[in-house]
């Protein structure tokens, strides 16, 4: 790697860091790196702390790093608590006119009001100031910014745009003039595939299933979910499609069910609060052989928890949410780009076994941006399962919405075709969806869905793995971690430690033999897991029976870094 | 072609309540209604909740999603968004719409989908044997409420009407014609409409018999005027001696439709999907 | 065993045929005999095809039987549908005057409405005439029944009681004179501890809270727990207690979360479906400390499912429902007497770790009539925890809700003690209950959390096993199948196939090295479980590694009966 | 003893609000009337939701349990119903309330506990950045409704009075004074009191601002009779160039407690509860 950069943006809320650092990766990315973001905020609008953190690099990165070269400092609690993080060769720029503090030697003052009020004729444009000056210490090609804020701030207007540009070019002067030998990383644009996109977790489940042809949306707002229902609300003055905000949640995946059980297809995305309220429901999905499916963006929990922050801890949660048992799928991607096929995918199987499927992200993954080329549309399917169509009617009375197949897939007829009626019932029924008492017709029932559950388990790929196959060790992971997992086995391999790590991203019906034959032999297994309790390794022992041990957890509702494996797997050792 | 109708294409399966129960008056009514509205069954989708009521889809022929106790509402809302061209009726208790589900009704009502909610007002909870629903009277002792019922006894007339519902009825099990008729103008109404439906259920209910209905009801004539609120407003707080029926209120508003007429023009259940026409969303990403 | 006599009820709902069994029951266990008796019933007030299933047998039985002695025909359908059950030298009475139908040799016509309007004036005591003529086939002390008549009726004055006793007493001479010979099993009643006590699962609940100090209930009706309701409700009268019934399951767990806060023992009951509406407000419980006690009251799922038929399919959902990971315990009784003494422990550990406890029992225990020897109320010790007095502070501003200790468990302050402010919080919170971000502050509160999981798991029993310590197969149940899985192993055992079973009523945490040391050894482990996938199997794969094979499901809705049980154990074989 | 509470004794945590956000009058109007009802922190426990609102009683001194979103009003009718001593106020947002909430508002009205209930009327989910609260006017536009808010705006003050409160508020978190002797009279009312608060929030709501609001309240005079219903009930529908603050609408009628007045003489927390005192209960399962 030659270039490994992290840049640091921290202030109050409302300050606009998101700005300033969605601006710098966005122009770094145009610059040819590949670039990776997380975001760090606090529950509130205003005040407090929060940061905003850019990382870019000429190889793929999809993990932060914990090694900050520059920090952006809006207020002076970032300096205060960051300032120990900083490389020793990394800079702190921030408006010493400002701010008071020591000015120790990695530390520039640039006075981002003040050029903000000479060039923009206003104090507000401080982030583009400081966007220009941070950029500026790379030596980076200054018209890439100028593209991205126009591209940002034209919405607002062209002289918004200009002035923001003006502001910008005003920080990257001041930096220049000002900064001599103080930053020695340099960076040149470098050519990359035009194909190239920066999008994060939410956004990636969203446009996977726009393009899915997922057309109904209910929402009740929730962290860190609610961008998901941003995104395809946006998409509502563009295309024929309906996003509607429920009363709660309860409301939300009732709505969802009755816009699927009438022929849409239709997705919900919220929180693991919101979540619980809606696991009646899913049973009620279960039952009626409804397509569904659920996006879980989960945070700290129990409770309320931590609202703005990240956790992997409703794993065996989701997979057990709901009274009774009934088949499903559980989904956990890794990046944006197994988000967006994984949503693709979601849509089909929900379709195809008429079933509910969870998609669990967290919000490590759901606000981090990542650089990947651009997704294949032309390569999604759309396959809506099967139905029984006019030419399959022999008489009215005919059609049976729970008839009994071979699969337990019943082809699905919807209400208004005329040519039978679609009945379903959450009670158990006959074939014909009518309430019933029959126990046969319940073993009938029962049998039915669980062989759905069985064909589905052919559907779920195997984990991903990586890393010498004579390994003794084994990292496993799940969902967000994909990233840090990734990163510090190639740190461990390269530094001649032979580690191999295993990722799911599809865990439910989970694929048992695969992982199996994956764990069986290595000598230590260490399950690396945003929680307290390491539901994965609780989930591998129930299904194949396999121990991990070991354990490398974090639950303060940060996210887990390459540098956290590392510290941990040493302690291990 | 159209062909006619008649309440025997809505003829159904067995029934499984009391004999002497209201809900068959209120059977007879919906069929009746369905039959004069000259809709087919499979225009037809009724969403019903549980409890006993929220049986009596199961006893005609319409397309049917019987979901779960109190969720009528939301899953009648998403069918007819999906599907405006479905007649869509929910159908439940008192126990299910205004207790259990009663957050989704003051929001339906603000929603204005053009839907109709028929509520089954027996005011017990019948199919859990008897204990006091929202709109049992204050006092009202049962197994779980040996002291009386404390809470007030809920109005759902002037409840709606208080939220702006678009239609606001009450009908009579005991009169199937005037409840069939009552219907009728619910589902023709643009909008959301409720129908509270007065219905004996003569094994736990020993207050509110059919006797006890029938000497208190009458009928609102022309003398009422539904789009008065003020009016409406002073027959929804009526009863006691005299409890009307009729159609009580009436308002004129935009329906959820009326705000997004494209869901009508052009059904999200018809369209065909092609993801490339969706490629330029991924634009909004492009570094 | 000397006697061991099976009577079924049946009849259309409506018909009154639970107080024929119900007295059937009482006069039988009134004559020394142990009694167990199940019910059957449809979804439905009136009509359809219920049974009320009665044993009785001078030696203990904790399940039914599926071998038949007497049907009580109420209906024409009770002869169609049971006759074949009916032991070879069993019987079956019904109104012949009312039915008609074949007679063949055991089918025996006894008038009950005639003999009903001769004896008592009206038709309507037809049950009581039917609960004399069954009891008559016995040569039973026809006074036990008049005592127990008596002791039904008296509430609707002595008139109603006298004239059940004369049409019971007409229905016990007509069988006297025409049924000579007909039926070999004869009952004399046997000595017994005046101790015994007849209940069912749900009265054995409600006993249990209102001996053990549970002053706040709130509930809201669902099939099969609304009977521990009332006979929570029913005490109002008598004891300063509360029942509020909330207009939806999500009122009430938190209006019993905010009585607990407050300071009173709560608990709430309900089934599945009312369940997955409360997971929320359980997470709830868990972040905030506060103490709950939630009876699952187990039915057939998916959602509605069968509303009056037993299941055991929701252990794994009530393991890990809500969002985050928090301490719970987690109990499924096997009679009336564990579930009496379990929901008094399930206070005391909810309250000394300020958890929630769930109970978990099913439709079949919930029903299910028992004797059983008189509960020692003299033994329940109420242990409300730990507590913040008045002569523990130093100033007032000191006490802290969550305050961090060794155990984990912080001691309580109640609102209003003056001494100190109760604060709490969903939220990720600090020692003194207020919302935080900090990551130090979480991960003290995450470990104070999981600390409480370690002690408590000391507080839970070992596992009950029985049989020869050297069987090569073991068959493990849990909850309500505990009589069956008994009287199978005994069977068993008695034909000299070496069996040993093992029965969980304490099943978390998980007494992980109790049911590992039990099954390690053991050649064959067979699970028996009334659901569709083995959930125990699952979990105890998950909590020990031992995977368990074979699997006696059952899952139509109906009760696992001793015989149900030797039938599948022998194809397993 | 008791001694006199002042405002000093009420004084909370940091805030984490936006500076000059409609919040902070409310928070001072609730310590004022604190103070003026002579109670110290001890005897008052304040439950709140999640949102904004919610975490006022975080920024006073006080008992409180801050639940989940939407349920606040169970948490405090089983605490005062657990609790009578304790003077219980449910605090949260207008999403918290009749959003999320929606369905124990309408039963915690028709129960009548003697418990207050503030709601903070930004007519926003702020916590959130920005969505529709039921509140919030039809055609309002954010980001997850980006043709408007279809659905009529919720009339809390027509809701509650159609449900027969016994108590109906509205205050005005800009006339901090006005404000606090409303919540006072709340308090003070016997019964469930309903106060809905309008505050504006100035970093999402960009239409119902202080100027707003400012330009539109007036204050109810004596002219003003709250035990009439209708005239009640056209007040509450006030809404537009003039928005009426006060109390609303007042009705006597039983409380919970009247109805199981033992739960006050003989409150469920001080019992000591003795197991053999229950021995009895077992004697009906006797063989
Ligand atoms: C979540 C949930 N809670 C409780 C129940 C149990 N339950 C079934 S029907 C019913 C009440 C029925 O009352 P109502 O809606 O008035 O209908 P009715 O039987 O009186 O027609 C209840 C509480 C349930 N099925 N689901
Ligand atoms: C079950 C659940 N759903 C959603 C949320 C997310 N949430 C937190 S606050 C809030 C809305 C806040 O609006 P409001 O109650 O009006 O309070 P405000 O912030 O405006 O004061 C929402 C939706 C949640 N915490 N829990
Ligand atoms: S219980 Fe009541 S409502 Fe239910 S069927 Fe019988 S009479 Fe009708
Ligand atoms: S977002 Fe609005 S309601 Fe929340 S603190 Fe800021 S101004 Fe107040
Ligand atoms: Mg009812
Ligand atoms: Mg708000």
């Amino acid at each position: 790697m030659e270039v490994d950069l992290t840049f640091k943006i921290g202030g109050e809320a409302g300050q606009g860091l998101q700005t300033v650092g969605y601006i710098l990766a966005k122009s770094l990315a145009k610059g040819g790196l590949y670039v990776f973001a997380n975001q760090d905020n606090e529950s509130r609008i205003r005040g407090g702390h929060n940061f905003f953190q850019v990382r870019a690099s000429d190889r793929p990165v999809q993990a932060l790093s914990e090694k900050v070269h520059i920090i952006i400092a809006l207020d002076k609690r970032t300096i205060s608590e960051h300032q120990n993080e900083l490389a020793e060769d990394g800079i702190t720029i921030f408006d010493g006119e400002k701010i008071k503090t020591e000015v120790p030697d990695n530390l520039l003052s640039v006075p981002f009001e003040r050029l903000s009020k000479e060039k923009a004729g206003v104090a507000t444009m401080v982030n583009s100031v400081a966007a220009g000056a941070a950029l500026s210490l790379l030596d980076f090609d200054f018209d890439l910014l100028a593209t991205v804020l126009n591209g940002e701030f034209k919405e607002k207007g062209t002289e918004v745009a200009e002035k923001n540009i003006q502001a910008a070019s005003a920080g990257y002067d001041y930096v220049k003039g000002n900064s001599e030998g103080r930053f020695k990383y340099k960076v040149k644009p470098v050519n990359y595939s035009n194909q190239r996109i920066l999008l994060n977790g939410n956004e990636a489940i969203a446009s996977g299933a726009l393009i899915s042809g997922c057309k109904f949306m209910s929402g009740y707002p929730m962290s860190p979910s609610t961008p998901i229902q941003q995104s395809f609300a946006s998409q509502m003055c563009e295309y024929d499609l309906v996003f509607e905000q429920g009363e709660d949640e309860i409301s939300v995946i009732n709505m969802a069910l009755g816009a699927s059980f009438a022929g849409v297809r239709s997705m919900v995305a919220t929180s693991g609060g919101g979540f619980s309220l809606m696991v009646e429901s899913l049973s009620l999905a279960g039952m009626t052989e409804t397509p569904i499916v659920v996006v879980i963006a989960q945070r700290p929990g129990p409770a309320t928890g931590f609202p703005t922050r990240t956790e992997q801890a409703e794993l065996e949660f989701a997979i057990h949410a709901g009274h009774g048992e009934f088949p499903r799928a559980v989904f956990a991607p890794g990046n944006p780009e197994q988000a967006f096929y994984l949503t693709s995918k979601a849509l089909n199987l929900a379709d195809r076994y008429q079933i509910p499927v969870i998609i669990l992200t967290d919000q490590y993954l759901a606000d981090s941006y990542f650089t990947m080329e651009r997704f294949n549309t032309s390569s999604i399917v759309v396959d809506r399962g099967v139905f029984f169509r006019e030419s399959d009617r022999v008489k009215l009375s005919e059609y049976k919405r729970h008839m009994i197949t071979d699969s337990g897939v019943s082809p699905r007829l919807l209400p208004g075709w005329g040519w039978g009626l679609a009945v379903t019932d959450s009670d158990e029924h006959t074939e014909d969806g009518h309430i019933t008492e029959l126990a046969e017709a319940r073993i009938k029932n029962v049998q039915k869905r669980l062989r759905k559950f069985e064909l589905l388990r052919q559907e779920i790929s195997p984990p991903y793995s990586y890393g010498p196959a004579d390994a003794e060790t084994v990292m496993v992971g799940w969902g967000s971690t994909y990233g840090a997992l990734k990163e510090a086995a190639e740190i461990l391999n390269s530094q001649g430690i032979k580690v191999r790590m295993l990722h799911l991203s599809e865990i439910w019906p989970f694929p048992a033999q695969a992982v199996s034959s994956e764990l069986e032999k290595p000598e230590s297994l260490i399950s690396v897991e945003s929680n307290a309790t390491g539901q994965m390794a609780h989930l591998i022992r129930a299904e194949t029976g396999i121990e991990i041990k070991s354990k490398i957890l974090r639950y303060d509702g940060r996210p887990i870094s390459p540098q956290y494996i590392l510290r941990e797997f040493a302690k291990i050792g | 072609m159209k062909f006619m109708v008649s309440l025997k294409d809505y003829e159904g399966g067995e029934t499984a309540w009391c004999p002497g129960c209201g809900n068959f008056g209120i059977l007879q009514a919906v069929k009746k209604a369905l039959v004069k509205l000259e809709l087919e069954p499979y225009q037809v989708l009724l969403v019903s909740g549980i409890g006993q009521a929220a049986k009596l889809p199961h006893y005609l022929k319409c397309n049917l999603f019987n979901g779960l106790h109190g969720r009528t509402l939301p899953v009648a809302t998403g069918a007819k968004i999906a599907n405006p061209r479905l007649t869509v009726i929910a159908d439940g208790g008192d126990g299910d719409g205004y207790g259990e589900g009663g957050n989704h009704l003051i929001h339906a009502i603000r929603r204005n989908v053009d839907i109709t909610y028929l509520v089954h007002d027996n005011q017990i909870y019948g199919l859990t044997k008897g204990q006091a629903s929202p709109t049992s009277e204050e006092g009202f002792v049962t197994k779980i409420t040996p002291l009386g019922m404390f809470s007030r006894q809920l109005n759902p007339m002037a409840l709606a009407i208080s939220l702006g519902a678009s239609f606001v009825g009450r009908g009579f099990s005991g009169d199937i014609e005037h409840l069939s008729d009552l219907i009728v103008q619910a589902v023709e109404n643009r909008g959301f409409s409720l129908v509270d439906i007065l219905q004996p259920c003569v094994t736990f209910n020993r207050v509110n018999t059919f006797q006890w209905y029938r000497s208190r009801v009458y009928k609102l004539d022309s003398s009422h005027e539904p789009k008065d609120w003020l009016a409406a407003s002073q027959k929804a707080h009526e009863w006691g001696d005299k409890i009307p029926i009729g159609v009580i209120y009436r308002e004129a508003r935009p329906t959820y439709e009326d705000h997004n007429p494209r869901i009508v023009q052009k059904p999200l259940v018809d369209q065909q999907h092609d993801p490339t026409s969706f490629e330029k969303i991924l634009d909004e990403f492009k570094v």
